[in-house]
């Protein structure tokens, strides 16, 4: 699918950005020259200046480097325990179960928003807030898709065979279940990633989320939305980094056969 | 059936053909929210709507004048203040203006914790046509006091059982018809007011959070007045043709709040070389775009207590490494000051209520690291600092003092500095300091003499002041007698009006 | 009705679900309160000009704020119970009040975005539906995962900057009447559209791919006939239960354009509320979202249901 | 009157040719039937006449319906006819109807949009009841049995005023004993229209009788009067087709009475409280075959699954205690669906190998007798044959050494002649190793065919 490689190829390019970027890079997020404030590239800043003269590509590449970081903490935080609790749910059935999913229909009825947020007053750190309450709010995804494979699965003749010829619960798991859970995933997870990165940036934006000077996307789409006419090449970095990262995900979980 | 379902939507959306905004209405976008209808949390919006009115008024430079009380005088003795209430005065329900409904107002803006409770007040009772204020000890600032938005007077009616306020029932040129907090009010002209009805057939107030939406606003024309400009909207404006940008100086400065009883700044000369080591000139060009650098706490329109002849606090990071060796703090191997064995590392509180704040944090972070001090910054809500002054945890904070909240700054002095405040000095003692603020606050006090205080606050910084604020706002091309009141009293909505 | 009254119960019972995790949430957030309640909420009343250490005092006192968290979760609970959410601790209002107007706001900006892009989505997707795999299909693909990738502020900005400023068409912010409307519900709405073009796609693709559909063409009715008769039916269970999962990223979507184009709406008020430590109001405003979006789920399943009766559905 | 004419219809996909030319007349009053297996081409030749065949297959030929004539090659013109001279009587009606319809919609809106028939409602409500359908109009179609399913397609698919019709495997996945009634409502189509009927339901063929073409690998090896193919065949695969009908097999020798594996006494299978079937007394000896039969839903499978100890019984059940668990295999109806899918077989049953540390040495064998060649194993379940896969599934069951094997409806889904090896291979092994089995089928031929017993389940 060519859509899906474009997709890969594109996040790949980003992930290097985010990793290679704050190495090679010699100014740092935080120097500021006033002088430069929303300069133009040069030798040492390759992606020009921000308002206050510090490097935007330093800025860039940490803040790729943070919201990437905590997106696939949180979702993987998220698919993991959604997984496990689908599949115990739907094997053991029962109360357990109607439990679980009430559980989950509850805190599906509450915004993302109002999660990371509270998560952002109960837990001390930002960064933990976010991977804490995207997670809180990812899981149900996971939970409800595995739970509904699990089912079907569970019921299947092919799992009545493995119970007739002496196959345990791990076997079913390993042989029946994850195979088909596997290719669902990537498509939750890169949704998942996508929703999370998006949330972050729209929670800067609001200035509830990570607070200055940290370098993150919607803080710093924020921080250099005022100067839009000034110096739009500035404010159109993080958008444009935003943007791909998010056309990136979508691309690669919309490339279903 | 799933066709029909969108159709009706889309008639629903059909956008009206926008009403064209007719022509006697001014829209007005500014950042504050209206809380309620109460003047204790909103007042300020409804005084500068002129929508509510206080018994004393002042001018663009602080001097007081009649208000709804047309004449005032105190006791010998200072104890016992007459305001005469103006005749002739109705409230929005066609109530008149009584003594009685006068003294009923301000009581309860002096019981709800108004700040009437920061004077000595004893008791406020109506005789006649005047309302007798019976004070413990001499207060000269009463009257200033009075021209406060917290003692806005409404009608007796405005006043719930349980003691809040129900309905928005003030004095002034316009009557309010719709109040939706946090972001909508509209009033229209009060005919039967007592200066003369007003030009404008009516007001809209949006409360907009965004400063680029309150531009774009300004620019497609959609409000006549807009307020509280971000600084890059205020050069951008400046070009547009149909909208002139005015911009005053404001008694509002941007101030470093040290505490003193810390090791890093006990003594004045570590807190001289602190203020040499920050470039006034350059943060105000870089942050607030236009040349606000504070040479000395009060800005000229602080009138008496703004004195040119002190000498400015000047940039010179040089003498500034020198003058903390002499105090003591060496450098460390990472470039950080240490004194036996302490590292000069301090946190900087601020908020982002205010879009420049975190902004001048990053850049003092930046600059105090040039002498060797490590800032860590942490903006977060503003009861932060008066929270952790009270707890005495509070090592340095970044904020925007307003000494206009009554119109002679003695006001703000008594409660910062006599001798410290949340909002001001902390671990500073100056008993003689003291002494003359509360005697000029008791009598009144000669141009010297409030001189002589600011000299004082030149010499010990208790608090560093960085620059001076101005207000900006964007003014419509077709709006006339638009007023920038520089104690952020009035808009002048009485006396303007829309010319094609 | 058996299948009503289970729904109804199951519903009922998430709305009860959804009661406890706001409360022990609530719960959480009260207890661990970094910077003290009383001076939080003392700036959100009086601004941070006046906020002072007796002001916070005298707040605390009138909200008796010094009772444990236990105290208040356990008073929350009970005041619940009589459906009283209390007073906002900010505006000393009743928190019905100023949910109503502010959900007032949201529900129709949500009503009128949900709208629009029922017009924009679903038709595009039916198009490429029927020409599975087509350049149209690869193109609305892109354009859909385009789109949901465009931050929501910046295309508010740009709509703004084109229709309001530049052609002076529609007011660039503000509440007011329904021009007022246009621009922050056409934002959510591209938002929508592009997800539930692709759901109408993937709908309309399995239904021409399905017998039933070969059957009414060999049946003798046209293209637009099976399209009318058959095909929008097939795709509106699937697109009316996406819909009620789309309410609550709508409601997030809400905060942002609202910020942007000053619109009194919940998503706005909320983060006021969370900002502020008003926890009566956070407790509301999330309750009374929470059980919005149950509400809705729950006319949806009913729709849902007499669309196709079907018990158990994939 | 010939109602179609078609001439050396033939299907191409890029060069390679699926169809060679094949010439029919629909005569009005007399059936044309076409027999085949599966991959045979007739499927592809119906839809070649009808110009319903799949993107990327071109059909060729001359064409003719009454006097209009069709070029194969585009099939966008016979469209025109669907329904108002040909009416396509689909495989599986139960599918093929709009399940968020009801039944009397569907009909409704034939009379109206097509036959633009003044009263469609009345119209549909007299159709259905001439076809026994009164209390079906306000049904859906997952409501209705697969025999009132049949009806309304009919009636649909006629209901634009056809008088050609076209019927492609009427009788796949119905209950055997449905068999007439969708003969009755075929021969309704004969009275004064064509029919062209796909099928491999020898019985239904003879049936219907008329002219037979009997095709195999795309080609027709056979074609005649019905009377004369079916019971004098000339071609070989012919001959073969009627032998693998189970009325034609030959009964297996009787299993002497041994000590017995298992006995019930009072046996019956309840389901959320009710019993789904009276109780019964059986006894089952090594090497002997079981048959259950009954109509769909009384609880076949419940009770062989009871059996296995899978469900829950009531009454008494006897187990010979010297049996271990795994001496109770069991063969499913969708052998795909008892494979894990996303592995191959060879993974699969390595894994049962290593489990019960059998013995490697004894596949080979086992895949021989089975005429399965080894490098099946080496795919997944899903790109293996039905008949092939249920072979593997009877190996996989084998090297456990079961004592009872319970086949649920194990070939109701292959073709007749892989439906007539399997079944006989499961007899074969089930005499040699001594393995009872118990078989629910359908079928009544087939269970009368190989069981020492038929119980019949009378449902409560």
């Amino acid at each position: 699918m060519t859509t899906r490689h474009l997709g890969f190829g594109l996040l790949g390019a980003l992930v290097a950005l985010a990793l290679i970027g704050p190495l090679i890079e010699p100014l740092g997020p935080f120097k500021q020259t006033l002088l430069r404030a929303l300069a133009g590239p040069d030798a040492l800043a390759w992606f020009g200046y921000d308002h206050l003269g510090r490097s935007m590509f330093a800025r860039l590449s940490q803040a790729l480097r943070l919201s990437l970081t905590i997106a696939f903490a949180a979702t993987a935080t998220a698919a993991a325990l959604g997984i496990f609790l689908g599949a115990l749910a739907s094997w053991r059935g029962g109360w357990l179960d109607r439990g679980l999913s009430l559980l989950a229909d509850s805190v599906l009825a509450l915004p993302a928003l109002l999660m990371v947020l509270m998560m952002g007053v109960i837990l001390p750190s930002t960064p933990l807030a976010f991977w804490a309450g995207l997670a809180a709010v990812q899981w149900i995804e996971f939970f409800r898709l595995t739970r509904s494979v699990a089912r079907s699965q569970l019921a299947s003749p092919a799992v009545e065979a493995a119970r007739l010829q002496g196959f345990g619960p791990v076997w079913v798991f390993r042989r029946i279940l994850w195979p088909e859970i596997g290719p669902m995933l990537r498509t939750a997870t890169a949704f998942g990633v996508a929703n999370a990165i998006a949330a972050i940036a729209a929670l800067g934006f609001v200035s509830v989320g990570m607070r200055a000077p940290t370098p993150e996307l919607g803080l710093m789409m924020v921080e250099l939305l005022p100067s839009w006419r000034e110096a739009p090449f500035a404010l159109l970095q993080p958008v444009a980094a935003c943007f791909a990262l998010l056309l990136s995900l979508n691309l690669i979980a919309g490339g279903r056969e | 059936m799933l066709s029909r379902l969108s159709l009706a939507a889309l008639i629903a959306a059909l956008p009206a053909l926008p009403a064209l905004a007719d022509p006697a209405t001014l829209a007005i976008a500014a950042p504050f929210e209206i809380k309620a209808a109460d003047p204790l949390l909103s007042g300020d919006i409804f005084l500068k709507l002129d929508v509510m009115e206080t018994l004393v008024n002042s001018d663009a430079t602080g001097a007081l004048l009649p208000g709804l009380a047309d004449r005032w005088s105190v006791s010998e003795d200072g104890l016992s203040w007459r305001f005469h209430i103006r005749p002739g005065v109705t409230f929005h329900d066609a109530s008149p203006l009584t003594a009685e409904a006068a003294a009923a107002a301000l009581t309860w803006s002096w019981k709800k914790e108004g700040i009437l409770a920061k004077a000595p007040v004893a008791a406020i009772t109506a005789e006649g046509e005047e309302v007798v204020i019976t004070l413990k000890t001499a207060f000269a600032a009463l009257p200033a006091f009075l021209a406060e938005y917290r003692t806005g007077i409404l009608a007796p009616a405005a006043y719930g059982a349980d003691g809040t306020v129900t309905a928005l029932i003030g004095t002034g040129a316009f009557r309010v018809t719709v109040l939706e907090p946090p972001l909508r009010l509209e009033a229209v002209r009060f005919d039967g007011y007592w200066g003369g009805p007003a030009k404008l057939e009516a007001i809209h107030y949006a409360g907009v959070s965004r400063a680029e939406t309150r531009a774009l606003m300004a620019e497609s024309g959609d409000a006549g007045l807009v307020v509280n400009l971000d600084p890059a909207s205020v050069t951008r404006l400046a070009s547009v043709k149909t909208v002139t940008v005015h911009s005053v100086s404001l008694p509002r400065v941007l101030l470093l709040k040290l505490n003193a009883a810390a090791p890093f700044f006990d003594t004045v000369a570590e807190r001289r070389a602190l203020s040499l080591a920050i470039d006034r000139a350059g943060l105000a060009q870089a942050v607030l775009r236009y040349p606000a650098a504070a040479t000395q706490m009060f800005p000229p329109a602080a009138g008496a207590w703004h004195d040119p002849a002190l000498a400015p606090l000047g940039y010179d990071p040089e003498a500034a490494k020198a003058a903390f060796a002499a105090a003591g703090w060496v450098p460390g191997p990472d470039g950080i000051l240490q004194h036996d064995g302490q590292p000069f590392a301090v946190e900087l509180l601020t908020y982002p209520d205010r879009p420049e704040l975190p902004l001048t944090a990053a850049v003092l972070d930046q600059m105090l690291r040039e002498v060797g001090i490590a800032v860590t910054i942490n903006s977060t809500n503003s009861s932060e600092i008066p929270a952790k002054h009270a707890a005495g945890t509070l090592q340095m904070a970044l904020f925007a003092r307003n000494f206009a909240l009554v119109p002679d700054p003695i006001g703000t002095l008594m409660q910062d500095y006599a001798p410290t405040g949340d909002w001001g000095a902390m671990g500073w003692d100056n008993p003689a300091f003291t002494a003359a603020v509360r005697k000029i606050a008791a009598e009144g006090g000669t141009a010297a003499e409030k001189a002589a205080l600011s000299a004082t606050l030149q010499a010990d910084l208790p608090v560093v002041p960085i620059a001076w604020y101005q207000q900006t706002a964007a003014v419509s091309n077709s709006v006339k007698g638009i007023v920038i009141d520089p104690y952020e009293r009035t808009f002048g909505l009485k006396s303007a009006e829309i010319v094609q | 009705m058996t299948f009503a009254l289970r729904t109804l119960a199951f519903r009922l019972l998430q709305a009860a679900g959804v009661a406890l995790v706001v409360g022990v949430m609530s719960f959480l957030m009260m207890r661990a309160m970094p910077g003290d309640m009383a001076f939080r909420i003392a700036a959100a009343r009086y601004g941070y000009d006046l906020a002072s250490a007796d002001l916070a005092e005298a707040v605390r006192t009138e909200l008796n704020l010094d009772a444990g968290p236990l105290v208040l979760f356990g008073q929350w609970m009970a005041d619940l119970a009589r459906l009283d959410l209390g007073r906002s601790m900010v505006s000393g209002l009743p928190v019905w009040e100023e949910i109503a107007h502010q959900l007032g706001a949201s529900l129709q900006l949500a009503a009128v975005a949900l709208g629009l892009s029922l017009l924009i989505g679903p038709p595009l997707g039916i198009y490429a539906g029927l020409r599975a795999g087509g350049r149209f299909d690869r193109a609305l693909l892109v354009a859909a995962a385009a789109l949901r990738a465009v931050p929501q502020f910046l295309l508010g900005l740009v709509l703004i900057v084109v229709l309001a400023v530049q052609l002076r068409l529609l007011p660039a912010a503000g509440h007011g009447d329904i021009s007022h409307l246009v621009l922050p519900a056409l934002t959510l709405a591209l938002g929508l559209a592009a997800a539930s073009a692709r759901i109408a796609r993937d709908a309309m693709a399995a239904f021409a791919a399905s017998p039933a559909h070969a059957f009414a063409c060999t049946k003798g009715l046209s293209d637009g006939q099976v399209l009318l008769h058959h095909g929008l039916r097939a795709i509106a269970a699937p697109l009316l239960t996406y819909l009620g999962l789309q309410f609550v990223l709508l409601a997030e979507g809400v905060v942002v354009v609202e910020t942007i184009f000053g619109w009194p709406g919940i998503g706005h008020a909320l983060i006021h509320a969370v900002f502020h430590r008003d926890v009566p109001m956070v407790q509301g405003t999330a309750l009374v979202m929470g059980l919005s979006f149950v509400l809705l789920n729950t006319l949806i399943d009913l729709a849902v249901r007499r669309i196709d009766p079907r018990e158990v559905r994939a | 009157m010939t109602l179609l004419q078609a001439k050396d219809i033939t299907v191409r996909t890029g060069a390679e040719r699926l169809l060679d030319p094949v010439s029919l007349t629909l005569p009005a009053g007399r059936a044309v039937t076409v027999l085949g297996e599966s991959g045979s081409g007739k499927s592809l030749l119906a839809q070649a006449i009808l110009g319903t065949l799949p993107r990327g297959l071109v059909a060729d030929g001359e064409l003719r319906v009454g006097e209009t004539k069709l070029d194969p090659a585009r099939p966008q013109g016979s469209r025109a006819l669907w329904g108002r001279q040909i009416a396509v009587l689909p495989q599986e009606p139960w599918l093929a109807l709009d399940p968020l319809m009801t039944g009397h919609y569907q009909l409704a809106e034939v009379f109206d949009l097509v036959a633009a028939d003044p009263r469609p409602g009345r119209r549909a409500k007299a159709d259905l009841a001439e076809l026994g359908l009164e209390g079906a109009g306000g049904k859906y179609p997952w409501q209705l049995s697969g025999g009132m399913a049949q009806r309304l397609a009919f009636a649909a698919a006629r209901a634009g005023g056809a008088r050609i019709t076209v019927a492609d495997e009427p009788t796949k996945g119905l209950d055997s004993d449905r068999r007439d009634d969708v003969l009755a409502l075929l021969r309704r189509g004969l009275e004064g229209g064509g029919l062209l009927t796909i099928t491999h339901d020898l019985t239904l063929a003879a049936g219907l009788g008329g002219e037979i073409l009997v095709m195999q690998g795309g080609t027709v090896v056979e074609r005649g009067p019905a009377e004369r193919v079916l019971t004098a065949p000339e071609h070989p695969y012919t001959r073969a087709l009627i032998a693998a009908d189970p009325a034609h097999w030959p009964r297996p020798d009787p299993m002497p009475e041994t000590a017995p594996l298992l006995r019930a006494e009072g046996f019956t299978v309840a389901r959320d409280g009710r019993s789904l079937f009276a109780p019964l007394d059986f006894t089952l000896s090594p090497g002997q075959i079981l048959a259950v039969a009954g109509p769909s839903g009384c609880g076949k499978s419940s009770l062989g699954n009871a059996l296995l100890g899978l469900l829950p019984h009531q009454g008494r059940l006897w187990r010979d205690p010297a049996l271990p668990k795994l001496a109770f295999q069991k063969l499913w109806q969708d052998p795909p669906a008892a494979f894990p899918a996303r592995i191959t077989l060879a993974e699969g049953l390595d894994d049962l190998l290593a489990r019960h540390r059998i013995d490697r040495v004894r596949v080979a064998p086992l895949l021989d007798r089975l005429k399965l060649s080894p490098d099946l194993l080496a795919r997944r379940p899903g790109a293996v044959s039905g008949g092939e896969l249920q072979r593997i599934a009877l190996l996989r069951a084998l090297l456990l050494d079961p004592a009872v094997l319970f086949a649920d409806e194990p070939t109701s889904r292959l073709d007749p002649v892989t439906q007539a090896l399997t079944i006989r291979l499961m007899v074969e092994i089930g005499r040699e190793s001594g393995m009872a089995m118990v078989i629910v089928s359908h079928d009544h031929a087939l269970l009368e065919a190989i069981s020492d017993r038929v119980i019949r389940l009378t449902p409560i």
